[in-house]
C-alpha cells in the first residue's frame, strides 16, 4: 500500500497516509484533485469498486471529512480517500460518471449534510425524509433530542416504587 | 310446473347451491391448507367472511357503474346457474333447461366477467384497469378451448340441449363423455383451470403483481355480494361441468361428489404451480388445448 | 392481561368541541385547487350501531373474520410471516392478510413508525371501512422504544390513529402477538373496540396531531 | 406495436404522461409484493415499465445520528436494528470494528462461535428469501414451507442466546454465552430437516417449468454492470464472477474452514435463485464443519476494561463481512471519546435497490417486478438506517 501512495505522490497532492491494516490504508487529498484521483486509481490501478462514499463531520474543525472507501477485487485491498471540504460552503464534485451508484450516495449526503455536488442528477430531490425543514440531521449542531422533543409528545411515564406497586397489584385486598 | 312454482323451486336450488358451492370454497381453502403444512381457515370461513363484509358499518362509491359491477357479477352468477339443469331427472331441480340453453349459459359465463369489468374500471384504481385487461384477455383465450369442446359435444350428441346431453350420457359410466370424447374433456378440463381463476392462471387476481385485481376497491357488501357469487358461480361452473363431460347426477349426493373431484383437479394443479404471466397463459391456452379441442371437433365431424 | 386491559383505552383527549358545531364540510387545503375536485370533502361521522342482539351477533362475525392490512410498516412485520404460515397460521382463527385496504379490517403497526410512513399510515387507516382496528406491536409504537430521541419517528402512534390492543415487546413473539389479537376479539365481542367511532368523534384532534408532524400535507383531510 | 413506445433520445426515453398512452402507477409501500416498506414509482406503457423511480425513506431512524449520541456499548442494541432479517452481521461487524480500533485480540473459541453465529443466521435469512422468490411468482406452497423451517432456524437461536430475531450475541471482546448442552443435536436434526426441504425445492420450484420460464432472462445483470454499479454478494457471483469476502478477506476463521464459492453464468433471476440455493447447501457444510471441529473449552470473551467508560484511542476503520445479500460493511470513526463519532453501514441492498433496480425494471412486465426486486435480495431498511 505504502507502494502505491509513492507512486501516487509523483502525480499528486497526497498527505497524511495512514496504513490501518495490510490491507486497508487511507490518505488525503485535495479536494480539486480528489475525482481525477478516483478515476485514476479506477482505471489504472485496479480499484474498481467504489465501497462508499460518507461524511464526517469535524464540527470543531469546521470541516466535513468525505471519505471515498475504493476496493481492489485483485489485490484485494482497501484505499480510503479523506477529502476535506469547508463545512459552511460545502460544494465537491460529482462522481456520478465513474460509478451509477455514486448519485445515489451523493443524494443522500446532500439531504443529510448539506453538501452541494453540482451536476450529479436529482441531487436536490429529497430521498429519505419528506418534508423536513429543520437543518440537514446528520450535521453535529443538530440537537435530534431537542428536536424530538419539542415536535413530538412523549407518553408520560409512571414509575412505580417496585415494593410497593406489587404489594398492591398482589395483595390489594388487605 | 307453472312457471311460477318452477320459479320458487329454481331460487330454492340456488339456495342449495350457493351454501354448497361456499362449502366447497371452504373445503378447498382448507385442503391448500393442509398441502402447505398447515391447518387452515374452518370450513365455515366464506360464510362468517360475507356475513362480516356485509355488516360492514360504511361503504364508499365511485360512481352508478361502481355499484353495478357486483350487480352484473352476481345477475351472471344466477343468470349461469338458472339454465343449468341441476339434477337429471328431477322435476324440481331442472331450472329453466331448453333447447338451446348452452349457448345461453356460456354467454353467461362471459357476461358476468363485462360488468364486472366495467365496474372495477369506474373504481379508478390503477391496479384494477390493469387486471381488467389481463382477465378480459385471459377470458378471451380460454373460451376459446371451451367453445370448441362444447361444439365437439353438440357434434356428437347433434342437440343444444343440456338436458338431452346428459340423456345420452346415462347407462354406465362407460357412457360419459369422458370416454366416448375424451379429446374434449381435455381441452374444456384445462379451460376450467382458467375459469377457477387458480395457479397458474391466477393472474387477475394475483395479488404480489396487482393486489388483488378488479375487486381492489371493492368493500363492504360490494365485496360481500362478489364473495356470495364466487359461491354461486362456482356451483354453477362445476355443475355445467359435471352436466356435460361427467355425466350429471341424478340425486343431490352424487352431484356432491361429482363436484367435489371436479373442483379437486384445478386445486391439485394450483397448489403446486407458480402463476403464468399474462401472455404466456394466453399463449397456452391458444396452443395445446385449442388444438386438441379442434382435433376433437374434426373427430366428431368428419 | 390486566396490564393490556390498562391500555386498552387510549390516553383522555382533552376536550374538543363537538364537530357537529364546526364547520360541515373539510377545506382539503392542502391540494390543489384542480385535485379538490376529486375527493370528498365529508366529514367521518360516528357510526350507529344497530339493534343489541344483531349488533352481537355481527360483533362475532367481525371477530372471527379479521382481515389484516398486508402493510409492514416497520420491524414487527417480519413477525407476520411466521404467523401468516405454516407455524403459527393465524388463518385457523380466521384471519388473513389482505392486499388492499378497502377490504381489511385490522390495521398491525409494527413498530416504530416515521414520519414519511406515518403519512401512509393514515391514508390507508382513512380508506379501510368501518369496523375498524388497529393492534400496535412493538414497543416503538407505544413510546418510542429505542429510538425515544430519534428525530424521524412519531413516539406515540395513538395521538394519530386510536390504537385498540398493544402489544409490547422488542420484537413481541408471534405468540405475544397472538395474544393481542385474541384481545382484540375479545374486545370486539364486547363491542369495546370503537376506535372508528372515537376517530371520528376527536377527528379534529387527530387532525390537528397528524398535521403538526407530517409537515407537506398534500392529501385530502380525510381520505373516503 | 413498436411506435407505441416513446421514443429514445440520448439514452433516455421521452414522453409526455398526459397523452394518456401512460400510465403512472405507485408500486407500494402498500403492497404485498414489494419486499419490505419501499416504494417504486412506475411509468407503464401498456404492461410495461419504461421508467422506474424507487422511493426509500419509509424505515429512516437517523441511527447513525442515534449511535453519535450513545455510547459504545449502548449502540449494541440499535445496531442489530439496521437489517431486520440477519441482525448478526451488523452485531459481528459493530463489535469488530471496536476491537480493530481498540487493538483486541479475541479468544480461539469466541471467533468460532460468531462463525457459527453468522453462518446460521444466514442460513434463516436465505430461507425467508427462497420463500419470497417463489411467492412473487405466486408459488405459496414454497413460501410456507421454508418460512416453517425457518421459524425452526429460530427456535436454535432462541435456545443458544435467547431471543429470535435480534440475538445480540456478539459482544465486544468475544460473545455472550455458550452453546446449551444438546443443541448440536437439535441443531443437526433441523439443519437435516432443511437439507431435505432444500433438495425438495428443486423439485418442486428449480426445475418447474412457470418458474423457469419466468425467471430465465429476467434482470439479467452482465459482469461489465458489477463494478459499474457496485454489485455484489450473490447478485454479482450470478455472472460467474468469484467474489467472497469469506475467501478473499478471510475473517473469524473461514479460512480455516472448507467450502466453496458458488456461481452461475447467466446473471439473470434464475441464477440468481440457483446461487442462492446452492448456497444454502454451503451454509448447511458449514455449520456442521464448526460444530464437528470447535473447540469446546476456552475463554468466552477477552477482558474489557469497564464498558461504560470505556474509550476508543483516535482512529477510522473499515471492517466488512459477507452476508447474504453481499459485502456488509461498517465504517466507524472513533475521536478518543465515548461516543463514536460516526458510524457507517454500508448495506448491499443500497447499490441493488436504488442504482442497479431503477436501471434493470425498464422493460420489465409489471408482472415480473415483484420476481424482479426478490431476486436482488433487498432489505430495505439497511439502505435508510
Amino acid at each position: 500500500m505504502k507502494k502505491l501512495y509513492d507512486i501516487l505522490s509523483l502525480q499528486f497532492e497526497l498527505a497524511d497516509f495512514e496504513s490501518k491494516r495490510s490491507d486497508l490504508a487511507f490518505c488525503k487529498v485535495k479536494a480539486s484533485q480528489a475525482i481525477s484521483l478516483l478515476t485514476h486509481l479506477r482505471d489504472i490501478h485496479g480499484y474498481t469498486h467504489l465501497v462508499m462514499l460518507t461524511c464526517v463531520d469535524w464540527l470543531e474543525d469546521k470541516q466535513f471529512q468525505l471519505t471515498y472507501l475504493l476496493h481492489n477485487y485483485a489485490t484485494k485491498t482497501d484505499l480510503g480517500i479523506l477529502v476535506f471540504i469547508d463545512r459552511d460552503h460545502p460544494v465537491m464534485d460529482s462522481l456520478h460518471h465513474l460509478w451509477k451508484q455514486g448519485r445515489v450516495y451523493q443524494r443522500e449526503l446532500h439531504e443529510m449534510f448539506g453538501i452541494d455536488f453540482p451536476g450529479s442528477p436529482g441531487v436536490e430531490e429529497p430521498m429519505i425524509l419528506e418534508g423536513w425543514q429543520g437543518p440537514p440531521p446528520m450535521r453535529r449542531d443538530f440537537d435530534t433530542k431537542a428536536y424530538s422533543d419539542e415536535t413530538y409528545s412523549h407518553r408520560p411515564r409512571v414509575q412505580n416504587e417496585p415494593e410497593q406497586h406489587m404489594k398492591e397489584q398482589l395483595y390489594s385486598e388487605d | 310446473m307453472s312457471i311460477t312454482l318452477k320459479l320458487i323451486w329454481a331460487f330454492i336450488s340456488l339456495g342449495v347451491v350457493t351454501v354448497w358451492g361456499l362449502t366447497l370454497n371452504g373445503i378447498v381453502q382448507k385442503i391448500f391448507a393442509r398441502v402447505q403444512g398447515r391447518l387452515g381457515p374452518p370450513v365455515w370461513q366464506p360464510f362468517i367472511d360475507i356475513i362480516k363484509n356485509n355488516a360492514k358499518r360504511t361503504a364508499i362509491t365511485h360512481g352508478i357503474m361502481f355499484y353495478l359491477g357486483p350487480v352484473f357479477r352476481i345477475a351472471g352468477g344466477i343468470g349461469t346457474y338458472m339454465f343449468i339443469p341441476v339434477i337429471f331427472g328431477s322435476v324440481y331441480f331442472s331450472n329453466f333447461s331448453m333447447s338451446g340453453d348452452v349457448l345461453l349459459v356460456m354467454y353467461f359465463i362471459f357476461f358476468g366477467q363485462l360488468g364486472m369489468a366495467l365496474g372495477a374500471g369506474e373504481g379508478g384504481h390503477p391496479y384494477s384497469a390493469v387486471a381488467v385487461s389481463r382477465g378480459l384477455a385471459q377470458m378471451t383465450a380460454f373460451e376459446v378451448p371451451f367453445a370448441l369442446s362444447v361444439i365437439s359435444l353438440v357434434a356428437q350428441y347433434g342437440t343444444l340441449n343440456i338436458t338431452e346431453i346428459i340423456a345420452a350420457q346415462q347407462g354406465g359410466f362407460l357412457q360419459w363423455t369422458l370416454f366416448t370424447n375424451p379429446l374434449a374433456v381435455i381441452a374444456a378440463m384445462i379451460s376450467m383451470l382458467g375459469m377457477n381463476m387458480y395457479n397458474p392462471f391466477s393472474v387477475v387476481i394475483a395479488p404480489q403483481e396487482i393486489p388483488i385485481g378488479p375487486p381492489t376497491e371493492y368493500h363492504s357488501s360490494f365485496l360481500g355480494m362478489l364473495a356470495t357469487n364466487r359461491g354461486i358461480f362456482a356451483g354453477a361452473k362445476l355443475i355445467l361441468f359435471m352436466n356435460l363431460f361427467f355425466g350429471g347426477a341424478t340425486n343431490l349426493f352424487s352431484l356432491m361428489l361429482k363436484t367435489f373431484w371436479i373442483y379437486m383437479f384445478s386445486v391439485f394443479v394450483g397448489a403446486a404451480y407458480p402463476r403464468f404471466r399474462t401472455e404466456d397463459s394466453i399463449r397456452f391456452f391458444l396452443k395445446y388445448p385449442t388444438a386438441i379441442g379442434i382435433i376433437s371437433i374434426l373427430l366428431f365431424t368428419l | 392481561m390486566n396490564d393490556i386491559n390498562d391500555t386498552i383505552i387510549p390516553e383522555p383527549v382533552p376536550e374538543y368541541p363537538d364537530w357537529r358545531k364546526d364547520a360541515k364540510t373539510l377545506t382539503n387545503a392542502g391540494l390543489s385547487e384542480e385535485e379538490q375536485d376529486w375527493f370528498c370533502d365529508a366529514r367521518p361521522q360516528p357510526a350507529k350501531k344497530s339493534w343489541q342482539v344483531m349488533e352481537n351477533f355481527l360483533n362475532w362475525a367481525r371477530s372471527n373474520s379479521l382481515w389484516i392490512l398486508a402493510f409492514g410498516t416497520g420491524c414487527g412485520a417480519i413477525e407476520l410471516r411466521p404467523l401468516i404460515t405454516a407455524r403459527y397460521d393465524i388463518s385457523r382463527l380466521g384471519m388473513q392478510p389482505r392486499p388492499t385496504p378497502r377490504q381489511a379490517s385490522v390495521f398491525m403497526i409494527g413498530g416504530y413508525v416515521s414520519i414519511k410512513t406515518l403519512k401512509r399510515i393514515v391514508r390507508s387507516y382513512e380508506q379501510m371501512q368501518g369496523p375498524k382496528f388497529v393492534v400496535a406491536v412493538c414497543s416503538c409504537a407505544i413510546n418510542g422504544g429505542m429510538y425515544w430521541d430519534s428525530y424521524n419517528t412519531v413516539k406515540r402512534i395513538d395521538e394519530y390513529i386510536p390504537v385498540d390492543v398493544y402489544v409490547t415487546g422488542c420484537m413481541p413473539r408471534p405468540e405475544a402477538v397472538l395474544a393481542g389479537f385474541s384481545k382484540l376479539k375479545e374486545l370486539i365481542k364486547g363491542g369495546k373496540a370503537e376506535g372508528q367511532n372515537l376517530y371520528a368523534e376527536k377527528f379534529d384532534w387527530y387532525k390537528e396531531n397528524q398535521k403538526r408532524v407530517i409537515k407537506d400535507w398534500n392529501m385530502p383531510d380525510y381520505n373516503w | 406495436m413498436e411506435n407505441l413506445y416513446p421514443p429514445i433520445v440520448d439514452g433516455k426515453s421521452v414522453y409526455d404522461l398526459n397523452s394518456q398512452k401512460y400510465l403512472k402507477m405507485w408500486h407500494g409501500p402498500q403492497h404485498p409484493g414489494v419486499t419490505g416498506n419501499m416504494s417504486l414509482e412506475l411509468d407503464i406503457c401498456g404492461d410495461q415499465v419504461i421508467k422506474c423511480n424507487t422511493h426509500v425513506g419509509y424505515l429512516h431512524r437517523g441511527f447513525e445520528k442515534l449511535m453519535e449520541r450513545r455510547r459504545y456499548i449502548n449502540c449494541f442494541p440499535i445496531v442489530c436494528r439496521i437489517c431486520v432479517p440477519e441482525p448478526d452481521t451488523n452485531e459481528y461487524l459493530f463489535a469488530a470494528a471496536m476491537e480493530d480500533l481498540m487493538g483486541i485480540e479475541i479468544p480461539e473459541r469466541a471467533k468460532w462461535l460468531r462463525t457459527l453465529n453468522l453462518e446460521l443466521s444466514r442460513l434463516a435469512s436465505f430461507l425467508m428469501w427462497i420463500g419470497g422468490q417463489s411467492g412473487a411468482f405466486g408459488m405459496g406452497t414454497v413460501a410456507q414451507w421454508t418460512m416453517a423451517h425457518r421459524d425452526f432456524v429460530l427456535d436454535l437461536f432462541e435456545e443458544w442466546t435467547g431471543a429470535r430475531i435480534y440475538h445480540m450475541y456478539t459482544i465486544p471482546g468475544g460473545v455472550r454465552g455458550d452453546l446449551p448442552e444438546g443443541w448440536d443435536k437439535r441443531a443437526e436434526k433441523t439443519i437435516a430437516a432443511v437439507h431435505k426441504l432444500l433438495d425438495e425445492i428443486n423439485y418442486v420450484m428449480l426445475n418447474n417449468a412457470i418458474f423457469k420460464q419466468r425467471a430465465v432472462g429476467l434482470g439479467v445483470i452482465t459482469p461489465e454492470m458489477v463494478d459499474a454499479y457496485g454489485v455484489v454478494g450473490p447478485n454479482a457471483r450470478c455472472c460467474g464472477l468469484q467474489r467472497d469476502i469469506r475467501k478473499d478477506q478471510p475473517y473469524l476463521i473461514y479460512d480455516q474452514l472448507d467450502f466453496i464459492i458458488e456461481t452461475e453464468t447467466a446473471g439473470d433471476a434464475y441464477s440468481r435463485t440457483v446461487v442462492r440455493w446452492k448456497e444454502m447447501y454451503q451454509s448447511i457444510a458449514l455449520i456442521r464443519q464448526i460444530l464437528a471441529k470447535m473447540p469446546r473449552s476456552g475463554a468466552l470473551h477477552a477482558t474489557l476494561p469497564n464498558v461504560l467508560h470505556l474509550k476508543i484511542p483516535k482512529g477510522q476503520t473499515y471492517l466488512r463481512a459477507e452476508s447474504t445479500r453481499g459485502e456488509y460493511g461498517y465504517f466507524m470513526v472513533s475521536d478518543g471519546s465515548a461516543f463514536p463519532r460516526k458510524v457507517t453501514v454500508r448495506g448491499p441492498s443500497y447499490t441493488h435497490a436504488m442504482a442497479l433496480l431503477e436501471d434493470l425494471a425498464v422493460g420489465v412486465n409489471i408482472a415480473d417486478l415483484p420476481g424482479l426486486m426478490v431476486s436482488l435480495h433487498t432489505y430495505p431498511p439497511e439502505i435508510e438506517r
